[in-house]
């Protein structure tokens, strides 16, 4: 292993925000040939030190050397010439161009006649086939595919470099089972052709899998570089949070199904609700105090059917009652006031209200509710900013700072604070856990179990079937924007349940 | 519908004529139009009225070719500048359209161009300037100071009226500043404010004001300042609201700018197109005002404007 | 002991410097400086038996204030929806058209300008619709309104510069425009108590927050409840609003529109004060302070422009050098110079230190 | 795996991706024809050869300059400074022609001026942070200032040294009335050549396309590596330049210029962009759109004036032909959205 000769050593790096010490003096050193894992908590300053070395942030202090030459890189394009290629946690592409430009863009296939756009398309076909987005037309406007598979997008691009070190921030948050195994084996690949990989991950399974080295950082200081093999998994959770794996808290068991006793009304109960093109009339029950999984693979329109739920799109079928009254959900406000909200799996563009400050989109929704005029008395918000930045465990706890500054997953905690400041009762989650650490995450996964204990409706939307399984009494499968099937959640399901009935069952609702 | 008939109702055997025109702007301008278009309606003629923005000669050529191009009987321009109408008279000139310009004299370069004028309608800016700097000659013989409010920056009418005044000013009458208002009465305000302070000291006699919409403004500067009747003010255009400000003392003096010639402008079309002999150059007469002539043209109700 | 505090001193130091009203401030201050030099009594000010109040070249500055503030207070709400509202200028020509003209139709003087306010909240009304119920762009929709505003005014007064100085009982408007109260502009104190009101409008109910949000992120703010069709209309009847008490301004001075002139190129103003007082074009944290102060100083540079005795020709070109050099000095990389400076040289001593 | 991936991703329905944007383009093309045909069908002059040749010919400035902005508002920025470029550069230019400076070199002159004026623009929104409204806003002031301070004269050009090559019209048909000639002169040519640039530039180019990236989001298109300084300066140097042009082309047409020529200008060039489809905010759009945007444009005056619309209605009607123009395209794009 040592008799490499590292291609980027970063020593002793420390940058600092008005305010706060994000790094300090923090190490890195990648091999060629080599899966290198940076871990740590949320804002432990994993994204930070990536943005370092690409030089969208200027150090204070430290040095670095790519392929022994010192470098200080003055933007994202120097880092791209010097051989390093990107994927930055929030996906960061134009909504305004087509997947296929957007693989390309600043490489395209140039001809005689400036840029031959047969040839580019075709190279970005291929780009994308190796990401499993054989059957995406490179023509398809990029704001028309889900979150999800622009992340893929984003990393096909990362493909077009010839890099020589690839850093992956969080590419797997988004993805299910399948993708992450297809994007594993192109970063075998990769890594077998001798390019430095730097990957960032809170899946301990993931890591495991696929990383050689990791490098731990705490709180923005450097703690230890270790090899996977060697090290541990309470081992490494203990460097990760500063205390042994057995302090965190953890649920153990599945949870046990809610009876629903016969005769109970349900809290929403919903009949034929569908929109043409984005998904087929379903129908659905929720209860009081029930956690309803959705399920499926990416594209299934789990999504647009919790969207739907919440009337951030207009229904073009179908009845909705919720406690038991007719309602007519057409746009959040009336959602909100009826109850019902919805955390979306799109935190930068329809989630955070960037400039604000946290306390502010905490209480933002909570507010629109209560109308413009209807201030909330200062008291009281001081209340609600302070309970839920200590429930959902916010870092850092200062309420007066832009969101923006947040680190990914501390943006996440803030965005189920603003929804449970509304005390909802129905409450729909869209991959609540996306990018939150292994430790916080546990947290989630509890507070929803406890919301539900006290009688709120709860929808999940997560790609991670374990947790779905885990958490919910009912789980409703989707598959290409029908729901396929309903499952009653009890001690014989398990992942490979789902995994089954959304390959045997087609859309009519027939075994396939 | 193509072929010889023109553009507008040549249908109904009446000729029409192209206004190539600056556009309502108030004042003197909205007179000068309104009387243009009332006149050759009443002389029986169809007119097709063009406006400009922001005095913009462009959109003037872009009308003006799209009269030849209608084949209109004739075309009066009321140029917002004197030159750069070279091409656009040469394809009226092909076109065979006769050309009246109004107001603002065209200088043009080109033979064939040249041709296509058949004669120019207006009063002179220059005379009226000249009109103001012999007021204040004759009012102080031994001298004053005082200041010039100046219409937009680069305006032929600016710098007629500016050269004007220069020919004529005797040597004694110090210019403290010139400033332009923008031929605004609230811009003159704030400026004559302005200097009115910075040269207290210099105890400022006159105010030329280049038209009379700046020349109010001045005046309640003036008044708000307590020198009311100590500092004259001379303006040009001679509207009713300046004359009425002269009967009241608020103004010394005002140059009439005379809009009113659209009688002699439909008159010189149709002799023209009646194959008489029109004049090359039509001047228009104007008058200057004292306090008491402008109370008898307010009283006999004369002014159109 | 004394570390901290001298740290803590520097601390505010740098605060001070990051922030715009700070350089617009000193703008001002600077600006006052070189017309003192220029014309000695520039500061003094005097009572003026003849009109009631104080009088001197700052009075008339802040006079001539009033009408800026005014817009820059409904500009700074519409840009921070990220919008823009390029009809305030045409709007003041319509209300002072309206004014004008019902005045000198024998309309009472107070109703003369409730029909003005109505006419400019109509319009900002209209512009409200076109952007949110029909999502036009704000851009080309004001841009419009701004051509058809000088229309209607043109409509309203027949295309004359009405004059009503000689109507009978117009005092109370000529007063808004002209008059005192405690010896201070009336005008620049009514403006003042209004930014002010639209200031706790803001910030003492949710409605900055919300402008606010809406500008950063239209989308998650509707996400969160916010209906941002209805905050896009509310900031352009407002604008509208205040840019008709702006045109009674402009027009009350004199008591005469120029329906060409009066508010010609103010929304280029109005912008410059909005950004001057360091709300981004692109939308989102507005000030309403900052904005005042930006109105001030565009004021300021029309009063060193005559004071200057600045020719009719140069003065476009002074007025370009002022804003740049304002912008300039609010420019973060002028700020971080030192700080900058200091980094590259700690870094690299350090890459010294490891080389050796 | 991999047939997993593929049972799921549908291939998108066929012909969408092409239109959406494409549509307000589309709708720019039918609204003219149908505002020729009306113009015809009432008042019989608007499919006349010398109509066509003058729309062309005395609107090859506008079309240059719609081409010049189309840039910038890709970038979701503006460059308000091109109407006070084509006036200092017509000063400065007809200055120098009459001082006896050859016109070839007083043209390539007029074009540095206005790379001068592009590159303080490009300097103050890339190093300064100024927002590229309020900087073109300075640098139009300072045009403007300066263009005055040189010289409020209207100036024309001397005999022997002008631009009369790029006036001088060629006529391809010629009829006895000239009403009915069809002809174009060097400066539509130039026109021809800037809208072809234009395309290529923005669509063949990487440059071109980092312009549109830059308009979908600035902050990505810096993430993913894109050279988005470099373009900005190549933006404002570009449109600045155009500019430039435009102030060649219109001055050898009608052979004079003044500091006050092209006021008001910068915001015909913005209608005809955004007439044309491009979104002011960025991103979308095309220079083809913007070139028959600006021919739209040009035809609005001459309608009103033959529909005999009173004076001061005028602007009015202009302000409500736009925006029955714009409403109809949102509409059209409603309905292309919904498909
Ligand atoms: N632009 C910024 N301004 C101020 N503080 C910032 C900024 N960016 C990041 N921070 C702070 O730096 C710290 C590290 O953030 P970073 O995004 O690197 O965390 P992370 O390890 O990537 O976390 P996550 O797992 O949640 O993505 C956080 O405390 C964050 O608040
Ligand atoms: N095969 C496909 N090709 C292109 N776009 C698709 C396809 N399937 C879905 N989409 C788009 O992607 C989104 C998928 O819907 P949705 O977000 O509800 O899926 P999901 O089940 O929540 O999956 P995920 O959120 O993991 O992507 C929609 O915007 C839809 O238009
Ligand atoms: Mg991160
Ligand atoms: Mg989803």
């Amino acid at each position: 292993m040592t008799d490499k000769t590292p291609i980027v050593v970063m020593k002793g790096i420390t940058i600092e925000f008005p305010g706060v010490k994000a790094l300090d003096g923090v190490d890195l050193t990648l091999y060629p040939g080599e899966v290198h894992a940076l871990m740590g908590e949320n804002g432990a300053g994993k994204s930070t030190m990536i943005k370092a070395l690409t030089g969208v942030y200027k150090i204070n202090s430290g040095s670095i050397t790519v392929e022994g030459k010192p470098q200080s890189f003055n933007g994202t394009l120097d880092a791209q010439n010097a051989g390093i290629a990107t994927v930055y946690q929030e996906v960061n592409l134009c909504t305004n161009l087509s997947v296929g430009e957007n693989v390309m863009l600043g490489h395209e296939k140039r001809g005689p006649f400036g840029i031959d756009w047969k040839k580019t398309h075709e190279a970005a076909k291929t780009y994308l086939a190796q990401m499993g987005l054989e059957n995406i037309d490179p023509h398809t406007p990029l704001s028309s595919i889900s979150i999800a598979m622009q992340q893929l997008v984003a990393i096909a691009r990362a493909m077009v470099i010839n890099a020589k070190v690839l850093i992956l921030d969080e590419p797997t948050s988004s993805l299910d089972a399948n993708e992450v195994q297809d994007l594993f084996k192109i970063m075998r690949k990769v890594r077998d052709s001798g390019v430095a990989i730097l990957f960032v991950s809170h899946f301990l399974d993931q890591i495991y899998e696929i990383t050689d080295r990791l490098t731990i950082l705490r709180n923005g200081k450097f703690i230890k570089e270790v090899m996977t093999k060697d090290t541990p998994r309470d081992e490494l959770i203990g460097m990760m949070i500063g205390k042994s794996a057995a302090e965190l808290s953890q649920i153990g068991a599945k949870k046990s199904r809610r009876e629903i006793k016969s005769g109970e009304k349900p809290l929403a109960e919903v009949k034929g609700l569908g929109k043409k093109g984005t998904i087929n009339p379903v129908d659905l029950d929720i209860y009081k105090g029930e956690v309803v999984g959705f399920a499926g693979l990416l594209g299934s329109g789990r999504t647009e059917l919790g969207r739907l739920l919440f009337g951030a799109d207009k229904p073009d079928s179908g009845t909705y009652e919720f406690n038991g009254k007719q309602v007519n959900i057409s746009d959040p406000y009336t959602a909100l006031k009826n109850k019902i909200a919805y955390s979306t799996e799109n935190r930068r563009d329809e989630g955070i209200i960037g400039d604000l400050t946290v306390r502010q989109n905490i209480l933002i929704a909570l507010q629109a509710t209560r109308g413009m005029f209807n201030p909330i008395p200062k008291k009281e918000a001081d209340a609600i900013v302070d309970k839920y930045m200590e429930e959902l465990n916010v870092r850092p706890r200062d309420p007066d700072r832009p969101i923006k500054n947040l680190s990914g997953g501390n943006q996440q905690k803030v965005l189920i604070g603003r929804w449970l400041a509304t005390h909802p009762e129905l409450l729909i989650l869209d991959e609540p856990t996306r990018g939150i650490d292994i430790g916080a995450k546990a947290e989630i996964q509890q507070v929803v179990l406890d919301l539900a204990a006290k009688g709120m409706g709860v929808v999940f939307i997560s790609s991670e079937l374990e947790e779905v399984v885990r958490l919910s009494d009912d789980i409703e499968v989707l598959k290409d924007r029908h729901k396929i099937a309903e499952i009653e959640n009890d001690d014989t399901v398990s992942q490979a349940t789902i995994v089954e009935t959304i390959a045997n069952t087609n859309v009519n609702g027939k075994e396939a | 519908a193509c072929g010889s008939s023109s553009a507008g109702g040549s249908n109904d055997g009446k000729k029409t004529v192209g206004f190539v025109a600056v556009g309502p702007e108030g004042g003197f301008r909205t007179a000068n139009e309104n009387d243009i278009k009332s006149a050759f309606k009443d002389a029986g003629f169809d007119l097709v009225y063009s406006p400009t923005q922001n005095n913009d000669q462009q959109k003037q050529i872009q009308a003006f070719n799209k009269f030849v191009n209608d084949e209109v009987d004739a075309i009066i321009l009321s140029s917002t500048e004197d030159s750069g109408w070279d091409d656009s008279l040469k394809k009226a000139a092909e076109a065979e359209i006769p050309v009246f310009t109004v107001d603002r004299n065209v200088s043009v370069k080109d033979a064939d161009a040249k041709k296509a004028i058949v004669s120019h309608i207006g009063p002179s800016n220059e005379w009226a300037g000249q009109q103001a700097a012999e007021f204040v000659n004759k009012n102080f013989p031994d001298g004053a100071n005082g200041f010039i409010l100046e219409g937009p920056a680069g305006l032929s009418v600016v710098k007629d009226r500016g050269t004007g005044w220069s020919d004529k000013v005797a040597s004694n009458i110090k210019v403290l500043e010139s400033q332009s208002a923008n031929w605004s009465t609230d811009e003159a305000k704030t400026v004559t404010a302005g200097l009115l302070d910075k040269y207290k000291s210099e105890n400022p006699q006159f105010i030329f004001a280049q038209n009379d919409e700046m020349g109010l403004g001045a005046a309640q500067a003036v008044d708000a300042a307590g020198l009311k009747g100590k500092v004259k003010i001379i303006t040009i255009d001679g509207t009713k609201n300046a004359l009425q400000a002269l009967v009241d003392g608020d103004l010394s003096y005002v140059i009439e700018y005379n809009p009113i010639f659209g009688k002699e402008t439909a008159q010189a079309v149709k002799d023209y197109l009646d194959g008489k002999k029109v004049e090359k150059d039509i001047q228009i007469e104007s008058k200057t005002f004292d306090a008491a002539s402008a109370k008898e043209a307010l009283d006999n109700n004369s002014r159109a404007y | 002991m004394a570390e901290k505090a001298k740290e803590e001193g520097n601390a505010l130091v740098k605060k001070l410097l990051s922030n715009n009203l700070t350089w617009s401030i000193v703008a001002f201050i600077l600006l006052v400086v070189i017309c003192t030099i220029f014309q000695h009594d520039f500061l003094a000010l005097s009572w003026n038996d003849n009109t009631g109040g104080l009088a001197g070249p700052l009075i008339t500055m802040l006079q001539e204030s009033a009408r800026y503030l005014m817009i820059a207070t409904g500009m700074t709400l519409v840009i921070s929806t990220a919008g823009i509202d390029l009809s305030v200028g045409s709007v003041m020509a319509v209300a002072g058209a309206a004014a004008m003209q019902s005045l000198s139709n024998g309309v009472n003087v107070w109703v003369s300008i409730l029909i003005a306010l109505l006419v400019g909240l109509a319009i900002g009304c209209v512009n409200g619709a076109l952007v949110s119920l029909l999502g036009l762009q704000p851009f080309i929709t004001t841009l419009i309104m701004m051509l058809a505003g000088r229309g209607i005014a043109k409509v309203i007064t027949s295309g004359e510069n009405t004059d009503a100085s000689a109507v009978a009982g117009n005092e109370p408007l000529k007063w808004f425009a002209n008059g005192f109260i405690l010896g201070i502009p009336a005008n620049f104190v009514i403006a003042v108590v209004i930014v002010i009101l639209v200031g706790l409008l803001c910030r003492k109910t949710a409605m900055g927050m919300m402008i606010e949000a809406v500008g950063i992120n239209q989308e998650a703010s509707r996400m969160t409840g916010i209906k941002p069709k209805k905050i896009l209309f509310l900031v352009y009847a407002v604008s509208g609003f205040l840019a008709a008490i702006a045109g009674l301004f402009a027009t009350a001075s004199v008591m005469r529109v120029d329906v060409v002139k009066t508010g010609q190129d103010l929304e280029m103003y109005a912008i410059l004060a909005v950004v001057i007082g360091g709300t981004s074009l692109l939308g989102g944290k507005f000030s309403l302070a900052g904005s005042a102060v930006g109105a001030v100083i565009i004021a300021m540079i029309r009063k060193t422009i005559i004071t200057l005795g600045i020719n009719a020709e140069a003065t476009p070109a002074f007025f370009a050098v002022v804003v740049i050099v304002i912008c300039v000095m609010q420019a973060p990389k002028i700020h971080n110079l030192g700080a900058e400076m200091k980094r590259k040289r700690a870094l690299k001593a350090q890459a010294k230190a490891v080389a050796a | 795996m991999t047939t997993a991936t593929a049972n799921k991703v549908k291939a998108p329905k066929k012909g969408f991706k092409l239109d959406r944007q494409m549509i307000p383009t589309l709708a720019a093309v039918v609204i003219f024809l149908l505002m020729i045909i009306m113009g015809q069908a009432l008042f019989g002059t608007y499919i006349r050869l010398g109509f066509i040749s003058s729309l062309f010919i005395d609107h090859a400035y506008l079309i240059i300059l719609a081409v010049a902005m189309t840039l910038p508002i890709l970038t979701g920025g503006i460059d308000l400074s091109v109407g006070a470029i084509v006036a200092i550069t017509a000063v400065v230019g007809l200055k120098l022609a009459n001082a006896g400076v050859p016109a070839i070199l007083v043209m390539v002159i007029m074009l540095l001026i206005g790379a001068v004026f592009g590159l303080l623009a490009g300097t103050l929104i890339e190093e300064f942070n100024m927002q590229p409204f309020i900087a073109t806003l300075s640098t139009m002031f300072l045009a403007r200032g300066i263009a005055s301070i040189i010289s409020t004269d209207s100036l024309t050009f001397p005999e022997n040294n002008n631009f009369d090559f790029i006036a001088n019209e060629i006529k391809i048909i010629d009829n006895p009335k000239i009403s009915n000639d069809l002809s174009f002169n060097i400066g539509v040519v130039i026109a021809l050549i800037v809208v072809i640039y234009g395309y290529i530039f923005l669509h063949h180019t990487r440059t071109g396309r980092t312009i549109y990236a830059i308009g979908g989001s600035r902050s990505s298109a810096e993430l993913m590596g894109l050279p988005v300084k470099r373009t900005q300066y190549t933006i404002y140097l570009t449109s600045a330049i155009l500019a430039a042009l435009a102030s060649i082309v219109y001055t050898a047409n009608i052979g004079s210029a003044k500091n006050t020529v092209g006021v008001g200008w910068e915001l015909d060039a913005v209608a005809s962009v955004v007439i044309g489809g491009t979104i002011i905010t960025g991103g979308f759009g095309y220079v083809l759109g913007s070139v028959l945007g600006a021919l739209v444009r040009s035809i609005l005056d001459p309608l009103t004036s033959d529909f005999g619309v009173p004076a001061e209605w005028t602007t009015i009607v202009v302000g409500l032909m736009i925006l029955v123009f714009v409403v109809l395209q949102r509409a059209v794009m409603a309905v292309g959205e919904k498909k």
